[in-house]
């Protein structure tokens, strides 16, 4: 248990309740960052004490990340800003130069090696040695079994490949990479953005655990009830200027977005109630393999499904077969009552199933294109005759979908990948909703987008089902799927347990269900 | 508009100076250079690679490389001559199946990647054994001489004072860039190239997309062997040895990720003129060929590092 | 399915070619001319001149000229061998200025491109051994188009093409050559295998048929057991040639090496294998690489004619082509210290009968 | 979640033996094919596995294990080098001319390998600091060192090699010296890769460079590290190579680089980066070897040998990849 003792000795023996008066651990003073002339961070002084949580709040783009990357070692701040570690000041050249300082990072985007085992992951890069330099692999596995345990992973087998792993379990082996190595400071970047509910709730428990022991940690996240059930103090950034640092007992949800947003926002799901239509698609014991098994639903012109579950429960598996990505093995898919057979995405866009997928920017973005060249990729061959694409037609369908779907950009030629989360999404969002769909499948459409950009998205899916669009909706967000969803339908072991409807469906029930049937299942996602 | 244009086209206009730079240099060092006689018969000698570099831009694009190009060469070469002299064709005929063969040995190639997701690079390093090795069974070291004299109008003869073979390429060349630049197929080959699972899921048959670009690259190797055999008027089973290389090496010089995703026609020409000018021009300029291998090599890096830096400094 | 029907059309054009195997595997199909089995000279066809002229030749005659020699391929020691005869000659003569270059490879695309090069540059005379006796030749009539004198050494392109090609021995002279050999030294019941370096290369395919052709004539009995490939790569070589002492044991009493590469390749094989005087190697070789073996007595005999002479004689007859003195239809040539050349076959100049080096002379040639 | 579940309770009941097999699963297909040809050429033309032949099949093929020893390690770091045969080439050409100038024998023994090492080190700066892709830059490369070769050279052969300069023709315990250089240096690099942090980070950067940053791991340099070492390899490769023979070429043999790379791949070293081990190139090398052995005893036509080859590795690579899908 050397771990637990090398990670306990930079506390100074700072004990949680008097962290207010503690010196700070960490200190940024009057920190600016340029990037080609574009100042993203202006003037900002922040600090962290051991032992506490300091959440750190603001839309996409108001430069969070900017911040952690200064502190983190990726970015050299620019002249005139000072770090402080312990009230020394430091400059770090290499995120080497952080680690060494004790400052420890859980990116968004986990950064494991999916060939290599959970043990070596954790100690890449210090691993420990036996004689002669070479590696210890035993003493690799009993220490990575030893911070697993503590971060009350039981069930993570050290010697699994990381690259067949859950994105909860991925995590816990990016805390405990981050444990190691003697953090003094933990950064989460967006930690439980694609966790479901369980997996959130054991995550709190552990950043709880670390501040117990006296680790101070910056928590970045959207969901409000997290950094109210954790967080300390907030800092909230506004285009990239600091707009203040609160004690969490001085913030209420409003006041906070008001902070994030500079203005507020009344509601946060602005459900309109649509009348609904005609059946548009039906599935009649449709099963892919043991992932989906026997999903019977029906689905009307003008309504909003909700499909939560846990992830793995065979949420974003059976998205995958009606989009014909994995066809289905068996059962039925009717299409306006009519039978239809979907073999592969082409065949689910020509019926009009549009699919919004999970990870936007692997399956829904080419991050080198132009916002132009997204959006018309559904609908080449709509927008080209004889196969010649018109460009003309093309530009003018850009410049619709920035208008249609308020896409901040500079223009249709500018590159996707340069634009924040939540515009990405909605270039994805136009570039199907261009295909004129009947039915429209959106998986986690709001993850890891800020406040602003969340609520409209969800205008535009209340503005599309009211146009007689059929959408189904998937998220790990409950308040969500509750929101915003007409009928909720809860799936578990890649089998449908109930649906709600929306006047039934409680926090309550809804979670209940998620969880109860597979139990026994939850151990291996969690 | 104006700044993605910029950066899409700047190592084409890197090229570009470089190209005009080397001609002028060429051109000072022998006035046999830049004469209309010479410059009508380099287009002579760098048909086939140029034709067999115009789908390898294609195939790089989507992430991938064709090593067997080569290979497929000097197998539809020996097929030619088979199918002419051993069966008895009419000589279209066999000029016609030999590309047919190009088309099914590239099919294979596209089929071996797609449907058993073997990467690229090994599946085509596989074949490039295979294919050599049929055409060397196949011919048991045999050439095949003795084609009528029409058929070197192809490979030897001219239209309108330009090298036939010189048209060919120039349509093939207009062609590919139209494909890639306008079509909704070119979309798709970048698409493709700069995210394979993005494309699959807005719809693109990305299966259908490279077996179509593999089958053309062999189909065009097929082609390109054809106008060999009639420029040298004769056949035989080493024939396009090594011609991989020097079309990777044109493809790569016209500003083509390795990576896939990004490339251009027009860039993949100027690369394909560029080399063949410092080989030609060298030579002139009295430079042996091994002094002319080094300095492509030279251009080469230098190309890709001028570029880099470049649009390092234009990304900020 | 239809992945496996492709698959399967593959195989089918593979097997259905395999049928035919000829029994010398390495051999072309051309007529061959075995000489007779004892030393009667080949019989000599008086031919008129078939060989090109070039158009509008500047007159040249005594005036300095510019050459270059465009081998099969450079960076081999067997060209550069001919390269040092060049130059050798060149000094003598004192008015021709010669340079070596050309592709590395041989490769027929690329010498192609090199003599095209040098047509559009302007030389006076171009050398060439060529990689192809038929695709070399519009480019070569091309240069004869130019005015440029154009003549052959090692390897011959069709005779139209050129005007004088310097045959270092006939085909059915280095068969019969090396064929004796081999018989005197293993005896006529005995097996024996050949390396060369590629079947499609066409002197070895030639000199391969020639000696089926021969041996069928006048030594029935020799057998042959396999021909190997081994590019021209000497590693690859010692290889296939030890592969085969494995493969045949005792019974395998010669190995010839078609190539320069092959023959000390194929001695280094029987040497770390042990056999010296038990497996013979006869073969084409220069002296110095085969002198190790020679003076072991691993190796009795190397044939070869030899190729400085060749480089030599090459520069000679391009020089009394440039200067006039060379004229279709004359039956000889001075060629410096070779003395008079004899012109055979139409358009070509005999070097002489191929030369077998021993251990007696090995020592007094260093190339 | 089933896939979650499975995969956790497979990983969680695997033991040593299947966790040997899942790194390894490779080498052992390709150490079954070259078992199965022995036994199998074995019953039909005895003398193929005599122990002559066997040496001959071992020794055959050496230099290039060893040099797809440096490349196994470039490919698994995610980069390529296709000049390594002009490299090994131009070594060979060095090590030779040393020998025959005079020096003492170590010497031309040495400078190979350290002019190796500047060479790839040089490639590997391009690559890491200037980032040009590693294809390009030895794409380059390799012209400049075939073309370089020959005109210094001119092709000319170097001969009169002294006999205590030719290390590949030594023996120990009866066996040739390159096989014992083969075993040796192929354990030395399976341990280095699978036991120093150095050797891991190899992996780490070609699973995913930029964690590997994160991780504290100096990538630019780790990764002319790697062509250093790389290097290396070649430079001892070369040394083989230019001894094995009492001659000296003093050419690039031909496709030399596509045979090394094969080695590499068909041993199992993903050309994605981040996977293989160094035992599966040797194995594929020696594999190589004996199917070209094989090819003779078979009385193959030789017409046909190298389309045997290129059926042989695709039959090789597709069960590989059958492999991977089963496991997932």
């Amino acid at each position: 248990m050397t771990d637990t003792g090398r990670t306990a000795k930079p506390m100074t023996a700072t004990p949680a309740s008097s962290a207010e008066t503690a010196p700070p651990l960490v200190e940024l003073r009057n920190t600016s960052k340029t990037f080609s002339g574009i100042k993203v961070l202006k003037n900002v002084g922040f600090d962290v004490r051991p032992g506490e949580v300091h959440a750190l709040l603001g839309e996409n783009g108001a430069g969070k990340s900017t911040l952690i990357k200064i502190l983190s070692g990726f970015h050299t701040p620019d002249e005139g800003g000072e770090i402080r570690v312990n009230g020394r000041p430091v400059s770090f050249s290499s995120p080497r130069d952080a680690r060494k300082a004790g400052i420890a990072t859980v990116y968004q985007e986990l950064l494991l090696f999916p060939d290599m085992t959970v043990a070596e992951n954790i100690f890449i890069g210090h691993a420990p040695r036996a004689g002669m330099g070479a590696l210890d692999w035993n003493e690799m596995r009993r220490r990575a079994r030893a911070l697993l345990d503590d971060l009350d992973s039981h069930d993570l087998d050290v010697d699994a490949r990381v690259g067949g792993l859950s994105v909860a379990n991925r995590q816990r082996v990016e805390i405990a990479k981050a444990l190691s190595q003697d953090a003094r400071l933990l950064i989460m970047d967006e930690p439980t953005a694609s966790l479901a509910d369980a997996d959130v709730r054991r995550l709190l428990d552990v950043v709880r655990r670390l501040r117990e022991r006296g680790v101070a940690i910056i928590y970045i996240s959207h969901r409000m009830p997290e950094i109210f059930a954790l967080a300390d103090r907030v800092t909230v950034l506004r285009d990239g200027a600091l707009i203040g640092t609160k004690d969490i007992e001085e913030v209420d949800d409003a006041s906070l977005v008001s902070m994030m947003v500079g203005r507020s926002i009344d509601q946060l799901f602005p459900k309109v109630v649509v009348p609904i239509g005609a059946p548009v698609l039906e599935l009649r014991k449709v099963s892919f393999k043991d992932e989906v098994q026997d999903i019977s639903l029906t689905l009307r012109a003008g309504e909003i499904l909700g499909i939560a579950g846990l992830v793995g429960s065979g949420r974003t598996e059976l998205a995958l077969t009606i989009f014909g990505i994995t066809p289905a093995t068996s059962g039925e898919i009717l299409l306006n009552g009519r039978p239809v057979t979907i073999r592969s995405p082409q065949q689910a866009r020509d019926l009009g199933i549009a699919y919004v997928p999970e990870d936007r920017g692997l399956q829904g973005l080419v991050k080198p294109q132009t916002i132009r060249e997204n959006v018309s990729m559904a609908l080449l061959d709509r927008i080209s005759k004889g196969s010649i694409v018109d460009r003309v037609k093309e530009s003018a369908l850009a410049r619709d979908a920035i208008a249609r779907f308020g896409i901040r950009a500079r223009g249709p030629e500018q590159r996707a990948g340069q634009l924040s989360g939540g515009n990405q999404q909605k270039v994805v969002l136009a570039k199907w909703v261009s295909t004129n769909p009947k039915v429209l499948i959106m998986d986690e459409p709001t993850r890891g987008i800020d406040v602003g950009a969340k609520s409209e998205i969800h205008a535009l899916m209340c503005k599309l089902a009211g146009e007689g669009l059929a959408v189904i909706m998937i998220s790990s967000e409950l308040p969500e799927v509750l929101g915003m969803s007409d009928r909720i339908m809860v799936m578990n072991g890649g089998r449908m347990v109930r649906t709600f409807d929306r006047s039934e469906a409680t926090p309550d029930v809804v979670g209940a269900a998620m969880t109860h049937a597979g139990a026994s299942h939850a151990g291996g996602a969690a | 508009m104006t700044l993605s244009l910029r950066s899409f086209m700047r190592h084409e206009a890197v090229l570009g100076i470089l190209l005009v730079l080397v001609l002028f240099v060429l051109a000072q060092q022998s006035d046999k250079f830049f004469t209309t006689a010479n410059i009508l018969n380099q287009g002579r000698l760098m048909t086939e690679i140029g034709l067999i570099a115009l789908p390898m831009t294609f195939v790089i694009i989507t992430g991938g490389i064709d090593l067997s190009v080569g290979s497929i060469l000097g197998l539809c070469a020996i097929l030619l001559g088979v199918f002419w002299q051993n069966l008895g064709l009419p000589l279209p005929a066999a000029m016609a199946l030999a590309v047919c063969v190009g088309a099914l040995a590239g099919l294979v190639n596209g089929l071996i990647i797609t449907r058993f997701k073997v990467p690229p690079l090994i599946a085509t390093l596989a074949t490039l054994a295979l294919y050599r090795g049929l055409a060397e069974g196949i011919s048991q070291a045999r050439s095949v001489r003795g084609y009528p004299e029409w058929f070197f109008v192809l490979g030897q003869g001219e239209v309108l004072g330009v090298p036939t073979q010189l048209w060919i390429l120039i349509v093939f060349a207009i062609g590919a860039a139209a494909i890639l630049g306008l079509t909704t197929f070119g979309r798709a080959t970048y698409a493709v190239g700069a995210n394979e699972t993005a494309a699959r899921f807005s719809g693109i048959n990305v299966d259908r997309t490279k077996l179509l670009i593999y089958t053309a690259s062999g189909l065009v190797s097929g082609i390109a062997a054809v106008i060999f055999v009639s420029r040298v008027s004769t056949t035989r089973s080493d024939m396009g040895t090594g011609v991989e290389l020097d079309v990777i090496t044109a493809v790569v010089l016209g500003g083509t990720s390795i990576f896939g995703g990004r490339g251009t026609i027009i860039g993949t020409v100027i690369g394909l003129i560029l080399v063949q000018a410092l080989k030609n021009g060298l030579a002139l300029s009295g430079v042996k060929g091994d002094g002319t291998i080094v300095v492509i090599g030279v251009v080469l890096i230098f190309a890709i590092l001028a570029s880099n830096l470049f649009s390092r400094n234009g990304d900020g | 399915m239809k992945t496996k029907t492709i698959l399967m059309a593959a195989g089918l054009v593979l097997a259905s070619s395999a049928a035919y195997a000829a029994s010398w595997t390495g051999g072309d199909d051309l007529p061959t001319n075995p000489l007779a089995c004892d030393a009667t000279p080949g019989e000599v066809v008086a031919k008129p001149y078939d060989g090109g002229v070039p158009t509008n030749a500047p007159d040249r005659n005594g005036k300095k000229i510019t050459v270059v020699d465009v081998p099969k391929l450079i960076g081999v020691g067997y060209f550069s061998a001919t390269t040092k005869g060049q130059a050798e000659a060149a000094k003598e003569l004192g008015n021709v200025d010669v340079k070596t270059d050309g592709p590395t490879k041989a490769n027929i695309d690329e010498q192609i491109t090199f003599i095209d090069n040098y047509v559009t540059s302007g030389v006076d005379g171009i050398l060439f051994a060529a990689n192809d006796p038929v695709a070399i030749a519009p480019v070569l009539k091309k240069a004869l188009a130019a005015g440029i004198n154009v003549v052959g050494y090692d390897a011959n392109s069709t005779p139209d093409a050129r005007q004088w090609f310097v045959n270092q021995a006939e085909f059915n002279g280095v068969a019969k050559s090396l064929v004796d050999n081999l018989a005197k030294e293993i005896g006529e019941d005995s097996a024996f295998a050949i390396v060369t370096s590629t079947f499609t290369t066409p002197n070895q395919a030639r000199w391969i048929a020639e000696m089926a052709a021969y041996a069928a004539k006048c030594h029935p009995k020799l057998e042959f057991l396999e021909t190997v490939e081994a590019q021209e790569d000497n590693v690859l070589s010692f290889n296939q040639a030890t592969t085969l002492i494995n493969k045949h044991g005792d019974k395998l009493k010669g190995i010839v090496g078609m190539t320069s590469v092959a023959t000390p390749a194929a001695a280094e094989a029987v040497t770390q294998s042990g056999l010296c005087g038990k497996v013979a190697v006869v073969g084409l070789a220069t002296p110095n690489a085969m002198k190790p073996y020679v003076e072991k007595d691993c190796v009795k005999s190397v044939v070869l004619w030899n190729p400085v002479d060749l480089g030599y004689a090459a520069i000679y007859v391009l020089r009394a082509a440039a200067d006039g003195t060379l004229k279709p239809g004359d039956t000889s040539v001075k060629a410096g210290k070779l003395g008079e050349l004899k012109v055979v076959n139409g358009s070509e100049i005999l070097l002489g009968s191929p030369f077998v080096f021993d251990k007696s002379n090995i020592g007094q040639f260093d190339f | 979640m089933s896939f979650e579940t499975a995969t956790v309770r497979r990983s969680a009941s695997t033991g040593f033996a299947a966790r040997t097999f899942a790194t390894y699963g490779q080498e052992f297909i390709i150490l079954a094919c070259i078992v199965v040809l022995f036994v199998a050429v074995g019953l039909i033309a005895p003398r193929f596995i005599s122990p002559t032949n066997l040496t001959t099949i071992f020794v055959g093929n050496a230099y290039i294990a060893v040099a797809a020893i440096g490349m196994s390690m470039v490919i698994i770091s995610g980069h390529i080098d296709v000049s390594v045969g002009s490299l090994i080439g131009v070594l060979a050409t060095i090590s030779g001319t040393l020998a025959v100038s005079g020096y003492p024998v170590w010497f031309a023994w040495l400078a190979p390998v350290i002019v190796g090492m500047v060479v790839t080190s040089f490639i590997g700066v391009l690559v890491a600091y200037v980032r040009i892709p590693s294809i390009v830059v030895t794409l380059g490369m390799l012209s400049i060192l075939k073309g370089g070769l020959i005109s210094v050279t001119g092709g000319a052969w170097i001969t009169n090699l002294p006999p205590d300069y030719l290390i590949a023709q030594f023996r120990l315990f009866g066996i040739p010296s390159p096989v014992w250089f083969m075993i040796f240096l192929t354990a030395v690099a399976a341990m280095f890769m699978r036991y120093t942090a150095f050797g891991r980070s190899i992996y780490a950067i070609g699973g995913n460079g930029e964690a590997a940053r994160v991780a504290g791991i100096p990538v630019e340099r780790t990764t002319v590290t790697i062509f250093a070492i790389h290097g290396l390899f070649a430079g001892i490769a070369a040394v083989l190579f230019a001894t094995q023979l009492q001659v000296i070429q003093s050419t690039v043999p031909p496709n030399l680089e596509l045979t090394v790379i094969t080695a590499s791949v068909v041993g199992g070293v993903s050309i994605l980066g981040g996977t293989g081990t160094v035992v599966g190139s040797t194995l594929a090398a020696i594999l190589f070897a004996a199917i070209g052995s094989s090819l003779i005893f078979l009385n193959v036509s030789a017409y046909w040998l190298r389309a045997v080859q290129g059926l042989l590795i695709l039959a090789t690579v597709l069960a590989d990849m059958a492999r991977r899908h089963r496991i997932g």
